[in-house]
């Protein structure tokens, strides 16, 4: 695997509100450190996350992807995790089938007390993502489109 | 009715007898028992106690053989026999497992074999059947000893009730006995030690002969070898620690139904025991 | 797992978790040989959970993995359905491999070696050939004799083996599995 | 064009000291749709939130982003100070600076650009934000208590005493539950019955109780302030309003010989019965299924009997509907059987008893009138064998978890059989003794040391009948793993406690979710013990997990007070962030196609079916609904929904795709 | 053959249905027949060469109408009709299924329970080109798979007969034409190409019956089928299905088990 030292990937998170944001909440009120690669989307739940949103993040730009929420068991509305991790399975395999780099989503329950599990997770999937490189592999075919900013639309 | 035949070591040498009442039921019965060809010996407690693979190795290549031998079905009337079978088979469930032993042997095996006991044979074969052909019903009290091997473990065997089990009782009734709650259905015999440790096996065997003593029966009824050869030839050392001597004899379920059915006791091998059986 | 109870690999073979019993002992309650034992089931089951080499000696030196007659109660009644019987099994191997029985022992493994040595030979149990086999390893060369004749006149001894016809096949399985075990001591 | 006003707080120097802060407010002030951005010192602080306010006004803002701590800290208080400037708050939004950027990151152009890429992309969002309202429900001001055991009574009670309206369903013919069963009750050893009877007048009494007994929930429609409960009344055959519960007909019933299910199956009863004499209400209902009228057609020896003609045979089950705004579950516990355990041979010989069987028979209303006597040949057993966890805590063959009450109550029976049988001897084969409870302990020691209960720490392994014993096979682990025999006149086996049977569907009627033994699960193990995960429904007592008396009652009035404080309001008010279904102009109507996958999918059964009919009334289509009331806004139907048809208020497609886009812009 | 024909006459001739939807002589092969009367019921034919799903139009109101009607259904039929009554787009009293078994018997089948128990008997099987063409798949890289259908897709041209023979795309507005957001842009580019396939895959987990229309349909020859059928393949013993057997209730995403799979989550 290639060093890529100076490669700052970009990475995206998509995490549910009551356990990865809440946890990620943890990580600041305990001044725990990590890099400043991953920023967060909040979700009310990892169940309303859409594959939609993880094929577009790779399309944008995104080297790797973080999608997390809470444990199984303690999701705030009883099952959304539940359906999310089905969801998953699926496309994982999917993508894995079409020959998507699949190691470039990282999944994960992080609870709302687990703060240094989150600063290890975000730590440790920038490594992971940094010795991949950039996907540019994605990428080259998502510039055909003449990709520009995003201004948003009024 | 065609069925595949393991008999097992015991069975042709000191428990002939149990070899010959299966033989002789299963004919009166019409069961065509197909002896398994060039069988070995299942490798008993011997095997498991010293080295796993060749407690795997050695059953394997029984049911090996019988797939070989294109059958689908075998009754193994030998308890430890059948127990050894069953949890073999259900090791090799395992595929490491059973790509090593594949390797030892150097043979294919499935592992589909269906593996029955001679209770079982007998409940397939259908009750009413054989009521039908009862022409000295068995009037008896006796105990039905299972042992241990017959029906544990129950998560592997699935066979009948772990504790308190009723086939054997049930196969008793059917050709008129009498059958008793009593307190060492399925405590062990003492098994394997016959010969190292026969102290232990003749406490173990005294206490399973005094409870169905005490409680009045005229017989034990058995499935296993080791059982019987333990409860019937060992009879005068455990006698020696008793207060007063137990005369009753140890029975196969096959002799019994042998009876049931009028074959002779010469025949069922009933000459054979240690304990004269006036039955 | 932590470290601490890696002192045998019981659960990596067996996969027995020595951590699962909570000590009800039932299983001793129910063992027809416990009180013949140096530790009964449950003591054992305890002892190994210490994790320590020290304990774990204990036990391989110990008549109780040798008393156990495999019976399955304990198993059959145990609450967490630990295979008591299965880690017999183990710990007898391991014992022998690290030349640790007990004298109790003897008597059982000189059987156990008997009788395989006889199917080793002849692919079937020959049952004179082990008595006999049995007595020479032992020098307990009166016992039985009462009952020897006897059997000989009920017809249960053969005077001369049963063999298989591909005994071959047989010394291969012993070469390739209790012989090839780097443990086996002789 | 939007409006946007930013807000960028140095939260004292939380922030500012590793973020440029006015940096972020420049950059972020350039971008399109941006009207003002301004930083300052404390956001929070009432000039910050003037600031706000001020800017809301005087640029006509139509949207907010405040780039401060976490929204889970001061989302309400920023959208508050919106609200007050005129602004629906749910224009305003939050980007995290502080907890998810100054907090974790060293100060460093990084992390600026990381403070300017999140204020961004909330700018991004809220550009698609759209004014929401809060949704408003009614609040119907009747409880609903299912079950009638002390727990039910003792919810009832609460609630009926703060004025409100009680409907309290059992489904025995008469309330009283477990604790009616009970002889006396650890650790003070007075009697069940005489604590009890009082409270159960108290409920047929109160004006503010309806009490059904003899009924079941039939189901539960609506949601929170709103249910809808039709409760089946199961036909009695006897009527209530002129019998006089004289009791003649019980006496002259000529089927005598039907197990009691009050006397745990030790006494029987009749087929007309009231199954104990404390009974509430105490008049009788016709078993049905032993009845010999009911059976062969012929008997009505209790109508002959009843001199006000209250037998009523051809009376059928009635349905009725009552209309609640809350529930209260109270539905108990079960024991579970001992047949499992052959090796204890419950069943198969008389004397070997469950713990609810030695109750009643300790009990001065049993049917031995509280004497301790075999049920083999009535003799009183010298020798008594009490065998703990039998079920509790053996994965194998009862369950997995602790009942927690088997310790004391075995205790109690050790105790009260010394108390009967003065010459008798007691053992007690236990694994741990969890007297965890004020005075249990204490309980327990003087079990041990006063009353000389022998306690033998070790589980039996069988037991078996031999000469009229029966012979228990012990150890005492405490002594290296001595074996134990014990001849016994008697074995008591303390039997486990398991969730009601038929709380599995229950539970199903009621979308209350329920844990792998089919207790209903509470909504947070420590912080919610008493809500279920369903907004309005409330649990009290065993039916969550076993638990004694006074646990019982602790919840019962914990979930009274919830129920209390639900009607202390005449509306609710709710966060709209709920999901839609969208609807289009004809002839779509909707693109929703009505597969209803998305029913399967929603934990809270929200989405309803709707028929869109043309204007003869034909049906064009059925389409899917959210039920607002009942919808908990976790979106895993939008994520689901193939077309795109349902989105979710707050965290809509676009407001999402928005931030996704915007964030990972270069 | 003659069975099928009597049949669809006289449920025509008594008007218990309006409409047969089934078979008849084409050029090159069977194509679809829509039957109103028993006289052109005499055209109707049925063999193995019938294979072109008729399930596709069992959603399109245009086109059968408010009445009861009757489908003829070879097995690969009846799988999207048992997967469209889950996904309530059929009903019971509009659609009266009629089929061939192997033995040749004419069988009829009414409700949804009839067609789920006809349709236990069939195992689903690989044919040989999905055997040579997912075996050569699994065979390769991820890059080397990346490359493959590249490679695929840039002969897509966003022709969209992928969706319009698949029975079980039935959306009035199908995700490419929401453009609030955007998602996928609806013309043929290497993205876009990706996106749809990828997103088509999704929406066919738990769904998809493998009957190949897709596939057949598809007329640059790009095995499209074989995305779906090959997730059929994988989640089907994942979460406890038999592939060919469609769930009776829920679908694979909209339900769960507590012991999923989830060692890929940290």
């Amino acid at each position: 695997m290639s060093s890529n030292t100076d490669f700052e990937p970009k990475i995206i998170a998509f995490v549910c509100n009551w356990c990865t944001y809440a946890g990620a909440d943890l990580t600041g009120t305990s001044r725990l450190k990590y890099a400043t690669n991953v920023k967060i989307v909040r979700f009310p739940c990892t169940g309303r996350i859409d594959f939609l949103l993880l094929l577009k993040s790779f399309a944008q730009g995104a080297d790797g992807i973080i999608v997390s929420g809470c444990h199984p068991n303690d999701c705030h509305y009883t099952s959304g995790n539940f359906h999310a991790r089905r969801r998953w399975i699926a496309f994982r395999s999917i993508l894995d089938l079409m020959g998507v780099d699949i190691r470039r989503i990282q999944y994960s329950w992080v609870s709302a007390a687990e703060g240094s599990k989150w600063a290890d997770l975000v730590n440790h999937t920038v490594a992971d993502i940094r010795s991949l490189g950039p996907y540019q592999e994605y990428q080259k075919i998502a510039d055909y489109l003449e990709k520009g900013g995003y201004h948003g639309e009024d | 009715m065609k069925i595949g035949f393991y008999p097992g070591c015991s069975l042709t040498g000191s428990s002939r007898e149990y070899n010959e009442s299966v033989v002789a039921v299963a004919k009166a019965l019409e069961i065509d028992l197909v002896e398994l060809k060039d069988w070995n010996c299942c490798g008993a407690t011997a095997a498991h106690s010293m080295n796993e693979e060749l407690s795997l190795s050695l059953p394997a290549r029984i049911m090996a053989l019988a797939e070989e031998q294109g059958l689908k079905e075998i009754v193994v009337p030998c308890a430890a026999c059948y127990n050894r079978l069953k949890v073999t088979q259900h090791e090799l469930e395992d595929q490491p497992k059973r790509n090593r032993v594949a390797e030892i042997l150097q043979m294919p095996y499935k592992g589909d074999l269906k593996i029955i006991n001679v209770l079982q044979l007998l409940e397939a074969y259908g009750t009413e059947n054989i009521k039908a052909r009862i022409t000295q019903p068995f009037a008896h009290k006796v105990a039905c000893y299972y042992g241990c091997l017959l029906v544990r473990p129950h998560a592997i065997l699935k066979f009948d009730r772990v504790e308190d089990p009723q086939s054997m009782d049930a196969l008793i009734q059917v050709i008129g006995g009498t059958t008793m709650d009593w307190a060492f259905k399925t405590e062990c015999c003492g098994g394997g030690f016959s010969v190292s440790r026969t102290d232990l096996v003749v406490k173990l065997s005294g206490n399973i002969l005094k409870d169905a003593s005490d409680r009045g029966a005229e017989a034990l009824i058995v499935a296993c070898p080791m059982c019987q050869s333990n409860l019937d030839m060992r009879r005068g050392a455990i006698n020696k620690t008793l207060d007063s001597p137990i005369d009753i004899p140890v029975i196969y379920i096959t002799q019994a139904i042998g009876l049931a059915l009028g074959i002779g006791a010469k025949e069922l091998g009933l000459k054979r025991h240690f304990v004269t059986v006036e039955l | 797992m932590d470290k601490k109870h890696k002192v045998s690999d019981l659960q990596s073979h067996t996969g027995v978790e020595v951590m699962r019993c909570y000590q009800c002992g039932k299983c001793t309650a129910g063992c027809v040989l416990a009180s013949d034992m140096n530790y009964p089931p449950s003591y054992l089951m305890r002892l190994l959970q210490t994790g320590t080499k020290e304990n774990y000696d204990k036990i391989l030196h110990s008549n109780s993995i040798w008393l156990c007659l495999n019976c399955e109660n304990c198993l059959g009644r145990c609450p967490m359905e630990i295979d008591i019987p299965k880690m017999m099994d183990y710990l007898r191997t391991r014992s022998i491999s690290e030349n640790k029985m007990h004298p109790d022992s003897k008597p059982i493994i000189a059987f156990h070696r008997s009788f395989l040595d006889s199917i080793k030979h002849t692919g079937r149990l020959y049952e004179v050939g082990l008595i006999a086999a049995f007595k020479s390893r032992t020098f307990r060369f009166a016992q039985d004799l009462n009952i020897a004749p006897m059997m000989y006149l009920k017809g249960k001894l053969h005077l001369l083996p049963e063999k298989i016809k591909d005994r071959r096949h047989m010394k291969r399985i012993f070469a390739q599995t209790i012989e090839n075990a780097k443990t086996e001591t002789k | 064009m939007s409006k946007i006003g930013v807000f960028i707080c140095h939260c004292g120097e939380n922030i500012s000291a590793t973020v440029d802060v006015e940096r972020v407010a420049r950059e972020v002030g350039g971008m399109e749709g941006v009207a003002h951005a301004i930083d300052y010192k404390y956001m929070c602080s009432d000039p910050g939130q003037t600031f706000i306010k001020e800017a809301v006004k005087k640029y006509n803002l139509d949207g907010v982003v405040v780039g401060a701590c976490s929204p889970r800290m001061h989302e309400p208080t920023f959208r508050r100070a919106c609200a007050e400037a005129g602004l629906n708050p749910y224009l305003c939004e939050m980007a995290n600076l502080r907890e998810h950027c100054s907090w974790v990151h060293e100060k460093s152009e990084e992390t600026t650009e990381k403070a300017i890429d999140l204020v961004k992309m909330l700018v991004q969002k809220v550009k698609k934000n759209k004014p929401l309202d809060s949704i408003k429900v009614p609040v119907t001001k009747r409880a609903l208590v299912i079950g009638g055991g002390i727990a039910g009574i003792q919810a009832s009670l609460d609630i009926a005493n703060t004025g409100h309206k009680v409907i309290l369903v059992e489904r025995d013919p008469s309330i009283g539950g477990h604790m009616s069963q009970l002889s006396e009750t650890f650790p003070t050893l007075d009697c069940s019955q005489c604590i009890l009877t009082p409270r159960m007048v108290e409920v047929a009494q109160h004006p503010n109780i309806k009490l059904y007994t003899y009924a079941e929930l039939e189901s539960l429609e609506g949601f929170i302030g709103n249910f809808t409960a039709k409760i089946r009344l199961k036909a009695k055959s006897v009527d209530y309003s002129t019998c006089t519960g004289c009791g003649a007909c019980i006496q002259k019933c000529p089927v005598k010989k039907i197990p009691s299910e009050f006397n745990a199956g030790l006494g029987t009863r009749t087929a007309i019965y009231v199954p104990f004499p404390q009974a509430v209400p105490n008049k009788p209902v016709i078993d049905r299924v032993n009845c010999n009228y009911y059976k062969r057609g012929a008997c009505k020896i209790c109508e002959k009997t009843c001199q006000v003609g209250s037998i009523q045979w051809d009376r059928e089950d009635e349905i009725v509907t009552e209309e609640v705004g809350a529930v209260v579950l109270a539905t108990g516990f079960d024991v579970k059987g001992a047949d499992f355990f052959p090796e204890y041979g419950y069943g198969k010989y008389k004397d070997v008893l469950t713990g609810l069987q030695f109750e009643r028979m300790a009990s001065a209303s049993g049917p031995t009138f509280g004497e301790i006597r075999r049920p083999s040949d009535g003799v009183i057993p010298k020798k008594i064998v009490f065998i703990a966890c039998a079920g509790s805590r053996d994965p194998a063959k009862g369950i997995p978890y602790c009942s927690k009450i088997c310790c004391m109550y075995t205790a109690k029976h050790a105790m009260l059989y010394q108390h009967k049988v003065h010459d008798g001897e007691s053992t007690v084969f236990y694994m741990d003794i969890r007297a965890g409870g004020k005075n249990y302990e204490e309980f327990v020691r003087r079990a041990i040391e006063e009353d000389t209960v022998n306690y033998v720490r070790g589980r039996v392994a069988r037991v078996y009948e031999k000469d009229g014993k029966l012979i228990v096979k012990g150890v005492d682990t405490l002594l290296g793993g001595q074996q134990v025999e014990i001849e016994a006149d008697m074995v008591v086996l303390a039997t486990a406690g398991v969730a009601n049977c038929g709380s599995e569907q229950l539970a199903q009627k009621l979308h209350v979710s329920y844990d792998p033994y089919h207790f209903f699960a509470e909504a947070h193990p420590k912080l919610k013990p008493v809500e279920t995960n369903t907004a309005g429904i409330f649990l009290a007592g065993a039916c969550q997990a076993p638990k004694d008396i006074p646990e019982t009652v602790g919840m019962a009035s914990g979930a009274a007070v919830k129920v209390a404080a639900l009607f202390s309001n005449d509306e609710l008010v709710r966060e709209p962030l709920v999901a839609v279904v969208n609807r289009l102009a004809p002839p779509l109507y909707s693109t929703c196609v009505g597969c209803f996958m998305c029913e399967t999918a929603c934990p809270y059964n929200a989405i309803e079916h709707e028929d869109i009919r043309g204007r003869d009334g034909s049906l064009i289509k059925t389409i899917a609904k959210v039920n607002e009331g009942l919808c908990q806004g976790c979106g895993t139907c939008v994520a689901f929904c193939r077309s795109k048809s349902i989105d979710i208020q707050g965290y809509t497609h676009e407001q999402v795709y928005a931030e996704v886009m915007s964030l990972l812009n270069d | 053959m003659e069975k099928i024909r009597e049949r669809a006459a006289t449920l025509l001739a008594e008007g218990v249905v309006t409409l047969v939807l089934g078979y008849e002589e084409g050029t090159k092969r069977p194509r679809p027949l829509f039957c109103r009367n028993s006289e052109s019921a005499r055209k109707l034919i049925f063999d193995s060469r019938c294979i072109h799903n008729l399930a596709v139009y069992l959603t399109k109101k245009e086109l059968v109408g408010k009445d009861r009607f009757a489908v003829i259904a070879p097995i690969a039929t009846l799988r999207s009709i048992m997967q469209l009554y889950v996904e309530n787009q059929l009903s019971e009293d509009k659609l009266l299924v009629l089929t061939v078994d192997p033995s040749g018997e004419l069988r009829e089948l009414v409700t949804f329970e009839d067609i789920a128990g006809y349709v236990e008997q069939f195992e689903l099987k690989r044919g040989e080109r999905e055997q040579e063409i997912l075996s050569k798949i699994d065979e390769m890289s991820r890059e080397e798979r990346w490359k493959f259908w590249m490679e695929e897709m840039s002969h897509c041209f966003k022709c969209y007969a992928c969706r319009s023979a698949c029975p079980l795309c039935y959306c009035s507005k199908c995700v490419v034409e929401v453009n609030r957001p955007q998602w996928i842009n609806p013309w043929p580019a290497p993205l876009a190409n990706m996106e749809w396939h990828i997103n088509r895959a999704m929406h066919m987990v738990g769904r998809c019956t493998a009957c190949g229309a897709c596939g057949d349909a598809c007329p640059v020859g790009i095995p499209i089928d074989l995305i779906t059928r090959k997730m059929m393949e994988d989640m089907a013993p994942e979460f406890g299905y038999i592939p060919g057997q469609p769930a009776k209730k829920g679908n694979a995403l909209s339900t769960w088990k507590l012991d999923d799979r989830e060692q890929f989550i940290r």
